[in-house]
């Protein structure tokens, strides 16, 4: 069966976004009441599994090797209902 | 589908079925719609670029192919280019410029040439928005520059509130070839396989070149938008690499880029300059998008994609080397001897019959009236100089700060200028330097595309553009090999814009020609206006020079204090069209209009002391006149060296105007005697100042005029704030 | 000595690298990175460039490269001697074969600068840097911002981890000569016999390029005392 | 008041995601049953409203000024309870 997995993948809080920072700061130039724009990643990925569960499995294991990197980044997984 | 829906006007589209002998069916329609619109066809200028001359003892190949090519020295040849993407990156900028770089760099590699180097020429307008599309774009050039792995060596940005809505974004590619190598679109033989080699075919930029490229911008483009394709420098590295090892086997017949109006456009072209036809089989052309039409497969702008013509028996060598670089590919046709293009499926496979003398060759060109050459030299627009009375210290600054002054530090560090080891200068000179490994001279790169000065009068700018590049070269003592221009205007069908760009490019030919140097290829971008204002025509050329000592360039600021200062220059200078102008006179006057004659006799004195007078540094006036680059020859001299500069009347003139043919000279006081005596009578040479060792930058005229480093190096680096 | 380069696709400085080795008049062996196999080689470097184009995060899609496993064998029972230059730093550390990450530099553009770097403790193996000596290098990268976990920072420094900052033309060390928001202006690290810096030595093997350090760093990488 | 909103940004179906690709064949080449890796971006942020919907408004409208380019990505927008 194919299941549609969503990553999203996030800086820890204590590092340094710069692309976020100056989005920010342009947000605010245009006029919005806006701050701490963190910019992150949301990867969407079909994968072949026998159940949900190990879906989800498969995505975890892909999110901790390759999707994000643990000295940076946090992540999350979650399948998309049909 | 009618003809105005692909683009055709009514006369095009009788033309047509004339020629045919028939009404063709829609996909023949829009096949023609794309390869006649302006973009592809040049139908408004190639009248035009004939005046340009094309040949010259270094010339191997001039326009007509993908990119022209000189010849540096028996063993090696230079293939040069420049391409915009103007509208492509106005709507989107990062994309629009990466795909500008990618366009170009495949030009380069369908020559058979290893790219070494890229500039880039870039107009913002003066609003806020443009400096986010300034930022934007110049994200795209370094993130397709830097990833592939070619140095942005060189270039140029400018501003005016004409480009607001119709920026500029050209870029220029330079590769190297070996001088035996001879590959080009036009050795397709019957029998050989077409193989498409890159990314699958989606449904990016459909209509990217006829329509967004050949048409005005206004409030109804949104629509439009959607047909903006993304680059993939990554793939593109796979395809250059791969390219070039195809062609070094020998074993190709021909190779031909995917550029505008895509499989179209490179297989007419391929079949015409081929002298022979193909049959395209739409089923074997890989998609990345189910149920894709035949139109859509035939126009898609897809990038990273190459055209390789390869005859059977070689095919599985060929693809040996796709397969190592995991590059998608596939045989999606083959060359027939019989002159016809046809495109179809296994099913239906004569969907589209076309000649390609008709379909590539037969567009009605815009006439050109019979004196349009004389008429541009002619028109000059006349009016009263500016002619400042007073000095203040202030101007100076103001000047050296303007946006079209000051360091471009924060651009082109942004882009590797470095990569691949061969650039001795790089982009914080004036022009670029480079080693070539293969041989013992090298490569002066150069470009300019001053549209301020042809604002008023075009001839005068087009004149002024080529000047600026050669007198470039003449600093380095480098032999300009060959130009490469990039045309920018308006809507072509407007009276007013053709007229000037009749002007714009007579002076291009007219300069080039009293310059002896030839023009080798080029672009014309046209329909640069928007809600009815057109950009200031622009001409950005490209030149590259043979450098004779590539490792030890000629100094652009003195080394030592008790050096002489010498100033070249014409006798009329003129104020017309300076930054000086732009920022203190009420209106725009126009840009003087250099004296040929006069220009290749300095030109020729110039490049000969470059070469051989001993210990001289050397540079040239160009935007902010002198003042500018008296700054900017003191703040890369040693810190401790000071320059004062006697300035006589008019003084304001002298220090600002950007007449082309101006130089500065350093020398030591041993050379000046023999320097001034040998100068040629033509040529106006003056010592106005000394190098000095108190450290600051000083012009005595009827009043003393004092700067310091610090605050000299602070404008230059963060514009002036008053 | 055999020095082997290892090309990922989109790698864009082996050759320069293959170039510099030559100049040092050293072999170097292009490996490809889908070799399962080292073939003999003495050394290894990882070059600059933008393997898989930096998608996903620079080095990140690299680091699962075949040869990689081989090259991990390699460091753990022969203590291979490894140079991972910018992307080949990147690599590296996505590869956990030396600490840290890289992240996107502070201005969030891509910088291509002259550096002076500050050796804080010579690696394992470099013969001829001593603590304090001034490297002039370029850099060209968008993501060298070096980053660790809250507390390793001192780890680094005890362990004598730290091999270079970026400093001022003198070697002082301080917020305004770091280009790229590192933190505490590191510019490369090592590992027992894995070294990584963001610099590239190979463009600065010449005085007409701008600088001869490069030279003596890649001699003293060697094991060769420079002249 | 405070509002969390999310805005995910991704590339419109027919926009080519060269990263997208590359991550799918190193997942694949790594052993993982994935196909079409799209890689898009989360985006968080804060703002100042009045109220959920004027938060939401504002949302919508940064992202289809500066967050998102609508000629190739689409997006959406939402508010993370507290
Ligand atoms: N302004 C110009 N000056 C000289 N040659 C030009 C100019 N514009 C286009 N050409 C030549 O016309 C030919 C077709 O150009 P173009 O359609 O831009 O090629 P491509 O699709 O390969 O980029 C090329 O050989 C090019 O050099
Ligand atoms: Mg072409």
């Amino acid at each position: 069966m194919t299941f549609d997995l969503i990553v999203n993948v996030a800086w820890k809080e204590e590092i340094l976004d710069p692309a976020g920072q100056s989005t920010t700061k342009v947000l605010q130039q245009m006029g919005y009441a806006v701050d701490n724009v963190r910019i992150g990643k949301q990867i969407r990925l079909q994968v072949e599994a026998q159940d949900q569960d190990r879906a989800l499995e498969a995505g975890r294991e892909m999110a901790k090797r390759l999707l994000a990197n643990p000295v940076m980044e946090t992540y999350t997984v979650q399948v998309v209902e049909a | 589908m009618t003809y105005e829906e692909v683009g055709l006007t009514a006369e095009e589209f009788t033309h047509i079925c004339d020629q045919m002998g028939r009404v063709p069916n829609d996909l023949e329609l829009g096949l023609f719609g794309v390869l006649w619109s302006e973009h592809c066809s040049y139908k408004s200028s190639k009248n035009l670029l004939a005046w340009l001359p094309h040949d010259g003892p270094a010339v191997v190949q001039g326009p007509g192919e993908n990119a022209g090519v000189v010849q540096l020295d028996d063993k090696v040849h230079v293939a040069f280019k420049v391409e915009s993407h103007n509208h492509p990156s106005y709507v989107e900028p990062v994309q629009g410029a990466a795909t500008g770089v990618g366009g170009i760099l495949r030009d380069i590699v369908a020559m058979g040439a290893r790219p070494v180097a890229l500039a880039d020429s870039l107009r913002f307008g003066t609003d806020d928005p443009s400096q986010h599309l300034q930022h934007a774009v110049v994200e795209g050039v370094g993130a397709y520059g830097n990833a592939i792995g070619i140095p942005t060596v060189t270039g140029e940005v400018g501003y005016g509130a004409v480009y607001d809505k119709n920026p500029l974004v050209n870029v220029m590619a330079v590769g190297l070839l070996p001088a035996q190598r001879k590959i080009s679109a036009r050795g397709a033989r019957p029998g050989s396989y077409l193989l498409l080699v890159g990314q699958p075919t989606g449904r990016d930029g459909i209509h990217g070149a006829s329509l967004l490229a050949s048409q005005d911008f206004g409030e109804g483009t949104e629509h439009m938008r959607p047909t903006v394709q993304v680059g993939d420098p990554f793939m593109g590295k796979l395809l250059m690499e791969a390219t070039l090892a195809a062609v070094e086997t020998g074993l190709l017949d021909a190779v031909q880029d995917l550029g505008a109006a895509g499989l179209t456009s490179a297989i007419a072209e391929l079949v015409y300059r081929s002298q022979v036809g193909a049959q395209v089989w739409l089923d074997d052309v890989p998609c990345r998008e189910p149920h894709m039409t035949p139109y859509e497969i035939m126009l898609s702008e897809t990038q990273e994609r190459m055209l390789l013509i390869v005859a059977p028996h070689h095919l599985e060598a060929i693809e040996a080397i796709m397969n190592h670089w995991e590059l998608p590919h596939r045989v999606i046709g083959e060359v027939t001897e019989e002159p016809l293009l046809v495109i179809g499926t296994r099913d239906n496979p004569r969907q589209a019959v076309l000649p390609p003398e008709i379909l590539a060759g037969a567009c009605p060109l815009k006439p050109v009236p019979a004196n349009g050459r004389d008429k541009g030299r002619q028109l000059v627009p006349s009016m009263p100089a500016f002619k400042p009375l007073t000095l203040e210290r202030e101007w100076g600054l103001n000047v050296l700060g303007a946006p079209e002054c000051k360091s471009r530090a924060p651009i082109y560090q942004r882009y590797d200028s470095m990569i691949l080891t061969n650039t001795v200068w790089g982009p914080d000179h004036p022009l670029a330097v480079l080693r070539v490994k293969d041989s013992t001279a090298g490569l002066a790169i150069a470009v300019r595309g001053p549209g301020r000065y042809a604002a008023l009068d075009p001839y005068s700018g087009g004149m002024a553009a080529v000047a600026r590049v050669i007198s470039l070269l003449a600093t380095q003592g480098a032999q300009p090999l060959g130009l490469t221009d990039g045309i920018n205007a308006g809507n072509p069908d407007r009276e007013d814009v053709f007229q000037d760009l009749m002007a714009l490019l007579a002076g291009i030919a007219d300069a080039s020609q009293a310059l002896g140097v030839p023009v080798t290829g080029g672009n014309v971008s046209l329909h640069n206006e928007t809600s009815g204002h057109p950009i200031w025509p622009t001409a950005v050329i490209g030149a590259v020079g043979r450098h004779s000592c590539p490792l030890e360039p000629v100094p652009d600021a003195p080394m030592a204090a008790g050096m002489d200062i010498l100033w070249v220059g014409p006798e009329d200078l003129g104020l017309g069209g300076s930054i000086f102008e732009s920022l203190y006179s009420p209106r725009l006057t126009p840009y003087p209009r250099a004296n040929l004659t006069q220009l290749a006799e300095v030109l020729a004195w110039v490049t000969s002391l470059a070469r051989t007078a001993p210990g001289i540094a050397l540079r040239t006036i160009e935007e902010g006149g002198l003042f500018v680059a008296m700054s900017r020859a003191f703040i890369k001299a040693p810190e401790k060296l000071g320059i004062t500069v006697k300035a006589d009347d008019p003084v304001v003139e002298w220090l600002f105007s950007e007449a082309v043919g101006q130089f500065l000279i350093f020398s030591t006081p041993e050379s000046t005697a023999r320097l001034l005596e040998e100068s040629p009578k033509s040529v106006t040479v003056r010592v106005v100042g000394q190098t000095t060792l108190d450290g600051a930058l000083q012009f005595r005229a009827h009043k003393t005029l004092h700067y310091s480093r610090e605050e000299l190096e602070r404008t230059f680096a963060q514009g002036y704030r008053g | 000595m055999r020095v082997g380069v290892i090309s990922f696709p989109g790698s864009n400085c082996d050759d320069d690298t293959l170039n510099a080795l030559a100049a040092l008049g050293v072999e170097g062996v292009p490996l490809w990175y889908q070799q399962t196999e080292l073939p003999p080689v003495d050394r290894l470097i990882l070059p600059g460039g933008f393997s898989y184009g930096d998608y996903l995060r620079s080095g990140a899609l690299a680091a699962q490269a075949p040869i990689m496993a081989s090259v991990e064998q390699a460091i753990a029972t022969q203590a291979m001697p490894v140079l991972g230059i910018c992307n080949g730093f990147q690599i590296l550390c996505e590869r956990g074969l030396l600490p840290g990450a890289l992240r996107p530099n502070v201005s969030g553009e891509f910088l291509c600068t002259w550096e002076t770097l500050r050796v804080v403790s010579v690696p394992q193996g470099f013969v001829g840097l001593k603590t304090g000596d001034l490297l002039r290098m370029p850099i060209a990268h968008h993501e060298g911002a070096f980053a660790v976990e809250p507390g390793f920072l001192s780890t680094l420094f005890d362990q004598g981890q730290v091999f270079l900052q970026y400093s001022d033309p003198d070697g002082q060390v301080h917020a305004l000569t770091n280009p790229n928001g590192s933190v505490a202006n590191i510019a490369g690290i090592s590992q027992g016999s894995v070294t990584g810096l963001m610099p590239h030595p190979e463009r600065a093997m010449a005085q007409y390029l701008g600088s001869v350090d490069g030279r003596r760093f890649l001699k003293a990488w060697l094991g060769e005392e420079d002249q």
